[in-house]
């Protein structure tokens, strides 16, 4: 645990206060009993997830999460649910399964052992920054080639775009297996 | 529960705020008494969940022209999330995700069967497969012109807008396309009456998603109805 | 030297303070958490992440003003204009009568 | 002159945000402690409105005319056009779900 201090010690307080909110949240969706409350619940760590990608500078990521999880995730969801029965619950929250919880919380001590060595956020040192020969070079070169100011989207239309045209299709099938799965042949 | 909710607290604040105060727990028998009968017809959609049953729901006056205010607004964000996503944050699938927001939004305030009247299914399934086609055949015109898939400096326009091209007529109009469906779709939810194609005429490529999925050991079942009628059972 | 480099008190410019602002706004949103857990009605659980939405577009906000990237209110833009999907969603969703949803 | 000016604006930006904190925290605190759904609701939009407002006006006042301000006024706009939506329909719910009205009294819940 020597390795934590330089870590906790970068912390701002915006990040600190993110971070409580986001693994609260995740918590009660996880434990919720209710499945009406965790899907409440769960766009509230949305939110939090939306606040931290615009903190961190990724704001395609966070339009991301703001446009799927505020207008299509809950909805989704909720329809789901209206179409299913659901059971009134007094209690809140789940009985936890302590051996469960038990793995993971040694999956988790694991992991945070090893975050002494994770580069900070941002750092010089990272080496998704510290290569020349891949991501300066699309930092660099992105505008001469093909004149996009947004990197992100020059990067997933044009230099990755035959995985983006892979992606598109997944998301066409997606559909088409929903259909399946509803034994439904129109959507409408 | 609903036996003792007040039985007049929503039209008229002033008159009978003190009757509310007094009567929360009695019911609804003395209400032909203290309530004028133009105003008992009037309110009779919202007296309590029995009485209730045989009336229809009424939209909401509020939701709708707020959804007219805001709908407009939110699907010319969309757009613009789509279309200036080469300056700004954002990208088709942001914006397919915004506008499909949006028909969401107009259903939930107009009733989803109106939505899905005014928005036919040929629209849905033309956005989801004409964007499927369109990603494809922008991808293909280098192809045909002798250069490798996807490769933008071949195509009679300039890069920046082969690149806004795909996002456009490709990624946002399958996004928002599948999206609608899977919204319309959850809201017809299960076809458990055999009107969808579970006894149609269309077993051999389902019967072959069958076995693919799960019937390993006994793959040479080609012909057979049974797992599409598991599925239906389920 | 924009506004946010400006100094305000105490060695803090105003940016760290818009910041700090916002880590305010994000401590008042883990409180209204409560509501949203313990209900004890689905309504109230519904308004307590209704507010948080809003909470969430001040801080998207001053986010962007604290990091000076004014593209960046385009995603409070998207919370604005869609977090109250899931408050209308919620009220079809909670009636029984004649299979509105 | 212009120092003036800008140490004014610096000053109003820092009161802005407090007090869109303060009625932050007292919506925050009616949330909390009212009693029922409808008084939480009406907590809810009231302060919540006053919040709102004040911390996108430091923000606009932070970004200024020529950056991103206009679409700080249009947060606000949407906000203030769908915050009384919500709440509306959160209502309406428990109305139509038959949720009585905590009178002097009841317990709370």
């Amino acid at each position: 645990m020597t390795g934590l201090e330089p870590v906790v010690a970068q912390v701002t307080a915006i990040e600190a206060s993110l971070l409580v909110f986001v693994v609260l949240t995740a918590l009660v969706t996880a434990l919720a009993r209710d499945v009406l409350a965790a899907v409440i619940v769960f766009g509230a760590y949305s939110l939090g997830m939306a606040a931290l990608y615009t903190f961190y500078r990724a704001p395609d990521v966070a339009l991301t999460e703001a446009a799927i999880s505020a207008g299509v995730t809950t909805v989704l969801l909720l329809l789901t649910l209206a179409k299913t029965t659901r059971i009134d619950h007094e209690t809140v929250f789940e009985e936890v399964n302590l051996p469960a919880a038990g793995a993971a919380g040694f999956l988790f001590a694991g992991l945070a052992l090893t975050m002494g060595d994770v580069p900070a956020v941002g750092s010089r040192e990272a080496p998704v920054w510290s290569n020349p020969d891949v991501t300066q070079w699309y930092l660099t070169e992105t505008y001469a080639q093909t004149g996009v100011e947004n990197t992100v989207m020059a990067v997933l239309a044009a230099f990755r775009g035959f995985d983006t045209f892979g992606e598109a299709v997944v998301v066409f099938a997606a559909g088409i297996a929903a259909l399946i799965v509803l034994h439904r042949e129109v959507f409408a | 529960m609903s036996d003792a909710r007040p039985n007049d607290r929503d039209d008229e604040p002033g008159g009978t705020g003190a009757v509310d105060g007094e009567s929360g727990d009695n019911g609804t028998d003395e209400k032909p008494d203290d309530v004028p009968p133009h105003r008992a017809v009037a309110r009779s959609g919202r007296l309590d969940s029995e009485q209730r049953q045989g009336t229809p729901y009424t939209e909401s006056q509020v939701i709708m022209p707020t959804v007219k205010i805001v709908a407009p607004f939110a699907f010319t964000f969309g757009l613009f999330v789509t279309f200036h996503g080469s300056g700004s944050p954002g990208g088709g699938f942001q914006g397919g995700a915004i506008m499909a927001a949006v028909v969401f939004m107009i259903a939930f305030a107009f009733g989803i069967e109106a939505t899905r009247d005014w928005l036919a299914n040929t629209v849905v399934v033309a956005l989801a497969v004409g964007g499927t086609l369109a990603f494809a055949a922008i991808g293909l015109i280098p192809v045909a012109r002798g250069g490798a898939f996807l490769q933008y400096d071949l195509l009679p326009i300039p890069v920046k807008y082969g690149l806004e091209s795909v996002e456009v007529f490709g990624i946002a109009a399958i996004v928002s396309g599948v999206l609608m469906g899977l919204f319309f779709l959850l809201a017809n939810g299960f076809a458990s009456d055999g009107s969808g194609f579970g006894d149609g005429g269309t077993g051999d490529d389902i019967d072959d998603i069958d076995d693919i999925d799960d019937t390993d050991e006994s793959a040479s079942t080609g012909s057979d109805p049974s797992p599409v009628t598991d599925g239906g059972e389920r | 030297m924009s506004v946010v480099d400006t100094a305000l008190v105490a060695g803090y410019t105003v940016g760290e303070f818009l910041l700090f602002a916002a880590a305010g706004f994000v401590v008042l949103a883990i409180g209204m958490l409560y509501r949203a857990v313990k209900g004890p009605t689905m309504q109230d659980r519904v308004l307590a992440v209704n507010v948080l939405g809003t909470n969430t577009v001040v801080i998207l906000a001053l986010l962007a003003a604290a990091l000076s990237e004014p593209t960046f209110l385009d995603i409070a833009l998207v919370y604005a204009l869609l977090n109250f999907l899931m408050a209308i969603a919620i009220s079809k969703f909670t009636v029984e009568r004649g299979g509105v949803l | 002159m212009m120092d003036a000016i800008a140490t004014a604006r610096v000053g109003l930006i820092a009161v802005f945000a407090l007090l869109g904190l303060f009625f932050s925290f007292v919506s925050m605190v009616g949330v909390i402690r009212l009693p029922d759904v409808y008084s939480r609701a009406h907590t809810a939009s009231q302060a919540d409105t006053l919040g709102a407002g004040f911390g996108l006006a430091a923000v606009a006042l932070t970004v200024g005319w020529e950056g991103a301000g206009f679409k700080s006024v249009l947060l606000l706009f949407f906000i203030f056009v769908t915050n009384p939506t919500a709440a509306h329909a959160i209502a309406r719910a428990a109305f139509e779900e038959g949720i009585v009205p905590w009178t002097e009294g009841d317990d709370r819940r």
